[in-house]
């Protein structure tokens, strides 16, 4: 299954070099990444695995791990240099079926409190776009509150900025700000985060 | 007024009770009786009814026929899984584009058009629903049923108080227990609706499907609308092809199956069978409470004024626009084109399982609509031609 | 189990015909409210029980 | 003519004609389906048989549920059961008021609660309880507005409550974590309407309580006359604990199957007529509620077809959230009155989404809606618990007076349930999965 996999693998990367040679960066020029990086999500969206497949298949990240719940303890089982959160609420499961959006915000809030205390380089990343934004104290927005304005650098879709609010939150935090037209164009983000 | 004069008018009112029962009957008698047809292509290699993989569903209506396409070639095999929900129209002729237009050059592809037939000769309760729509082709008018969300009472009556889902336990409201997308992975001695997600498990095992797509309709005020929702098996397969159709085609997002809601298939397959579970809604205007007059202009069109106000006062979840409404078209060509591509991703990712298979794009439905790939069966051989 | 299930299925059918049939006998001999109204009303208040009965809808 | 505009037309003219019928024809279920007719009509769609006679559908298993409680019921009357337990309530409780009240408090629940219809509470043991109500002391406004309240809260209570199953299904959400959110508002309510509809009522004293009862039917023993309820609360709960090994019986035939052990248990052995006779008096008693359930179906049907559902929906719903808490006092009950059960899937599913938008806790969202639709079951043009209430108790002030009786226990439940709806987060507590 291995071998299938890796030729699966391979398969997609040539199909991601055709997209991504209509790929659209614009904004900030992409900071450069550090590495061990740990991959998560706020809002248990569906972001932070699409960003783990796009970042796998990159290649260019050696060391790289995900995290669907860190506690502020997971952050110190590797000395990780770098803290990508995917920005996001699930849609999906209303009510016992979902997400208690209270408990998730309470663990982000320490999460990014000891991510800070460790001095990690925090990337906040809205992969969806407008997907993931919704009305003020929804899920998503209260997710964006709790991350991005922590975050050292954020790349956004985007279709999520319509209203300015990553241009203000940029703005008062000094964070260098990239946009993307699409999901796929993040593979070429990452490439340059971490071309050597 | 007296005794005989009363007896009179009452023996009047009655019949005039019954005449409006035989008149208000015709489209009721004729939603239960029309059999839709299908033109299969030259793919077709075979047709097994449902009960060929569990007995419990035999000589009922749920014993539908499952269409085989099979390549010949080893590779993998795919299920389309249409009319779980028979008040999404685009689910049921979105299977029926397939299967009349489909090529297979590797794997085999199964088909169930009309996986809850009961609920296909039902009227939707209270919510007045004409009984069949049209699609315009270049030889005439096809026409299908629009039917109700639930199993018909005719089969499945009564309802419990509470639907208690099997295996978990958990409880769902007390129509559910008639809603195919609650009742799986079914209950052999269970109730009509339950066995029938039993015998489609049954075939997803015994045929060793690798992939089920369940087809279905959202309303546009429902955050799951425009989505693949999948398995956690299946989710980077959907997040792949999420992220290539928004690029290319059209907007599509992907959801991971919650764990504890029970009974749809995105988790339930997933957890039974083997398969990779894949649900695909696209946004239809006509399930939303909200809209205006129930005609079948709106079921094919999704032009609405009210639905309008709902967009511009942002509670969609999909982008909306009055004027190109959410026509049948457009959804048929995404279900096309979303199960195409999770199809073609199943490949990349598992090779041994790939499925060589093509049917019309969604840009090819949107440049001549649906009718151009609907073929006309009376000019059809007669072994490809099959009422439904 | 299944057996047992379908015979539940078919009383409900021929309940459904018991209350057509006895809303049809109160049409005709009820005490209470006997005006033109109800009598319309019980008229068409049958029809989803007859109906039910003969597997019509 | 533009969709508001016509169907705000339509809506105008289905308004006039419902006012209109009602003072004519003195019959609500009539007039329902006139509405309903005078709306197909002006919205251009002639006479919609078709609509008419799929309308009638709607809601016929609950016309079912009705018609076989109350055969049970009246079955029960009959062989002297209820006066067996009135009389032992009375004999048992009847220096302790307060505790007696209570007792018929949670007696009215328990039958709405497992079915999920407030009218069942009332049809079931509304009779009972009013007979000692007012063996206690109680106005006769204040009786019918007892069985009322604690029938509406019947149907709120859990572990059924027919509104948030709908709201549920409706918003793909497991019907879980509702329990405890339904139960504590509702017995807190249900405290504050003993309390207030009890105040300063005076028994008689036991004798003569007991002197007015009739008498007691000879070899009626309490073990009789438990076991019909015993056979209906097994069968009850076996559906919901042990779903996977007993058939699914449904409602109707439960309360048949309780009717015949009725029968069974009769000391006195009636003659197969009276037991006929006894179906036919229950029929003509519960036809006007089987005939509202056969007319409001109709009615919404044509609601749907004319767009005139949609337009109140959208006008509700795109209300901005101040605007949903500021009129959702009067519109869910409003709603509820015209559309019966349906009100829960037309404004209360897209309302989940409205407020799990901004991050409420829907699951208490939900709880509170199914509050504020129940208050609507005394309001028309179905008025349906309320109008069962009154035929039960047999109040013959007016529908005003007994509205007025109801007035403050009714507004101290909607404003529970607006708290809950304005800050759910304070009841998320209260959600346990």
């Amino acid at each position: 299954m291995n071998v299938a996999r890796t030729c699966g693998v391979a398969g997609v990367v040539v199909l991601l070099a055709v997209v991504s040679a209509s790929a659209a960066i614009s904004g900030a020029p992409p900071v450069k990444g550090q590495q061990p990086l740990l991959i998560t999500n706020a809002g248990q969206g569906p972001g932070a695995k699409m960003s783990r497949l796009l970042v796998q298949r990159t290649g260019a990240v050696a060391d790289f791990d995900y995290l669907a719940e860190p506690q502020p303890a997971d952050l110190k089982t590797k000395p990780y240099k770098t803290l990508m959160v995917v920005l996001g609420s699930t849609a999906k499961g209303l009510g016992a079926s979902g997400i208690t959006i209270d408990q998730e915000i309470d663990r982000l809030n320490a999460m990014i409190a000891e991510a800070k205390k460790l001095k990690l380089q925090i990337v906040g990343v809205l992969l969806e776009g407008k997907t993931r934004r919704g009305k003020p104290g929804g899920a998503d927005e209260r997710c964006i509150d709790a991350i991005a304005p922590f975050a050292d650098y954020l790349v956004v879709k985007k279709d999520g900025n319509e209203d300015g609010r990553f241009d203000a939150i940029a703005k008062k935090s000094g964070a260098p700000l990239t946009f993307i037209d699409d999901a796929m164009d993040f593979s070429e983000v990452v490439k340059a985060m971490y071309a050597k | 007024m007296n005794d005989r004069a009363l007896v009179g008018r009452r023996v009047g009112l009655l019949l005039a009770s019954l005449a409006l029962m035989v008149v208000g009957t015709k489209d009721i008698r004729a939603l239960r009786a029309y059999r839709e047809t299908v033109v299969v292509s030259e793919a077709f290699t075979r047709q097994a009814p449902l009960s060929t993989y569990f007995d419990g569903i035999r000589g009922t209506l749920m014993d539908v026929p499952v269409f085989v396409f099979d390549s010949g070639v080893p590779g993998g095999s795919v299920l389309i899984l249409g009319g779980a929900h028979a008040y999404e129209p685009a689910s049921p002729v979105m299977a029926y584009v397939v299967m009349e237009n489909i090529t297979v050059t590797q794997g085999k592809v199964f088909v169930i058009a009309r996986a809850n037939m009961s609920a296909s000769t039902l009227g939707m309760l209270g919510n007045a629903y004409p009984p069949f729509f049209r699609v315009k082709t270049p030889w005439g008018e096809k026409t299908y049923r629009i039917g109700d969300r639930e199993t018909n009472p005719l089969e499945q009556w009564p309802d419990p108080f509470t639907f208690v889902h099997y295996p978990s336990a958990q409880n769902l409201a007390y129509q559910d227990s008639r809603n195919l997308n609650r009742t799986f992975p079914g209950r052999p001695g269970g109730n009509l609706t339950e066995r029938t997600s039993f015998a489609i498990s049954e075939l997803i095992r015994r045929e060793q499907i690798d992939m089920t797509i369940d087809v279905h309709e959202a309303s546009m005020g429902y955050p799951v609308v425009s989505t693949y929702v999948c398995h956690q098996r299946a989710e980077e397969m959907c997040m792949m092809a999420a992220m290539i159709l928004s690029a290319e085609q059209f907007p599509m997002k992907t959801e991971t199956s919650p764990k504890s809601l029970r009974g749809l298939t995105h988790r339930e397959i997933g957890d039974f069978t083997e398969s990779f579970a894949v649900l695909m809604e696209t946004p239809e205007p006509f399930i939303d409470k909200f809209v205006g007059p129930m005609t079948e202009a709106l079921m094919l069109t999704g032009k609405d004024e009210f639905m309008q106000t709902a967009a511009d006062r942002g509670l969609l979840y999909a982008e909306y626009d009055m004027k190109t409404g959410a026509t049948l078209d457009y959804r048929v060509g995404r279900h096309l084109g979303g199960a195409a591509e999770v199809i073609k991703q199943m490949g990349e990712f598992y090779p041994a399982k790939k499925v060589g298979v093509s049917w019309p794009t969604y840009a090819a439905v949107m440049e001549k609509g649906i009718g151009a790939f609907l073929h006309d069966p009376a000019k059809a051989a007669a072994a490809r031609v099959f009422r439904h | 189990m299944i057996l047992l299930q379908e015979l539940i299925h078919q009383t409900y059918f021929v309940l459904a015909g018991l209350i057509a049939v006895l809303l049809v006998t109160r049409l005709f001999r009820r005490k209470s409210r006997p005006g033109l109204a109800y009598d319309i009303v019980y008229a068409y208040a049958i029809i989803p029980f007859v109906l039910r009965a003969l597997h019509i809808k | 003519m533009s969709t508001y505009a016509a169907t705000s037309w339509t809506l105008a003219a289905m308004v006039a004609a419902f006012v209109l019928s009602s003072w004519r024809f003195k019959s609500p279920e009539l007039s329902m389906v006139v509405t309903a007719l005078v709306g197909a009509l002006v919205a251009g769609l002639g006479f919609p048989a078709h609509l008419f006679v799929e309308g009638t559908f709607t809601f016929l298993d609950l016309a079912f549920i009705f018609i076989t409680a109350c055969i049970f019921m009246n079955a029960y009357s009959e062989v002297g059961a209820m006066n067996a337990l009135v009389r032992a309530l009375v004999v048992r409780l009847h220096r302790r008021k307060w505790l007696l009240l209570m007792v018929l408090a949670l007696l009215m629940l328990i039958p709405g609660a497992l079915t999920g219809a407030g009218v069942v509470s009332v049809l079931v043991v509304g009779g009972l309880v009013a007979a000692v109500l007012r063996l206690m002391g109680l106005a006769e406004d204040r009786v019918a507005a007892f069985v009322f309240m604690l029938g509406i809260l019947s149907a709120v209570a859990p572990p059924i409550n027919v509104w948030a199953m709908l709201m549920a299904a409706g918003a793909n959400m497991p019907y879980v974590g509702f329990d405890l959110v339904l139960l504590v508002p509702v017995l807190i309510i249900a405290a504050f309407t003993v309390l207030y509809l009890g105040w300063g009522a005076v028994p008689q004293s036991k004798e003569a309580i007991l002197a007015g009862l009739p008498p007691l039917s000879p070899k009626m023993t309490w073990w009789r006359a438990a076991v019909p309820l015993a056979v209906l609360l097994a069968l009850a709960l076996g559906a919901k604990y042990a779903a996977f090994t007993l058939p699914t019986i449904g409602f109707p035939l439960m309360f048949l199957i309780c009717a015949a052990t009725t029968v069974a248990i009769d000391p006195v052995r009636r003659p197969v007529k009276r037991w006929l006779e006894v179906v036919n008096q229950t029929v003509e008693q519960v036809f006007p509620l089987v005939a509202t359930m056969v007319s409001v179906g109709v009615l919404v049907n044509i609601l749907a077809a004319t767009g005139v559902r949609g337009l109140i929906a959208i006008s509700f719903v795109a209300l901005p959230i101040i605007g949903i808490y500021a009129t959702s006092l009067f519109v869910c009950p409003l709603a509820q009155g015209s559309l019966g059960f349906g009100s829960a899937v037309i404004l209360g599913t897209p309302l989940i989404f409205v407020f799990n938008a901004v991050g409420a806790n829907v699951t208490v969202v939900a709880a509170a809606f199914s509050m504020l639709f129940a208050l609507g079951d005394c309001l028309p043009p179905s008025r349906i618990v309320g109008r069962t209430a009154i035929e039960t108790v047999g109040y013959k002030g007016s529908y005003g007076s007994f509205l007025k009786a109801t007035a403050v226990p009714w507004l101290v439940m909607g404003i529970v349930a607006l708290a809950m709806l304005i800050v759910p987060g304070r009841a998320a507590f209260l959600v346990r999965y």
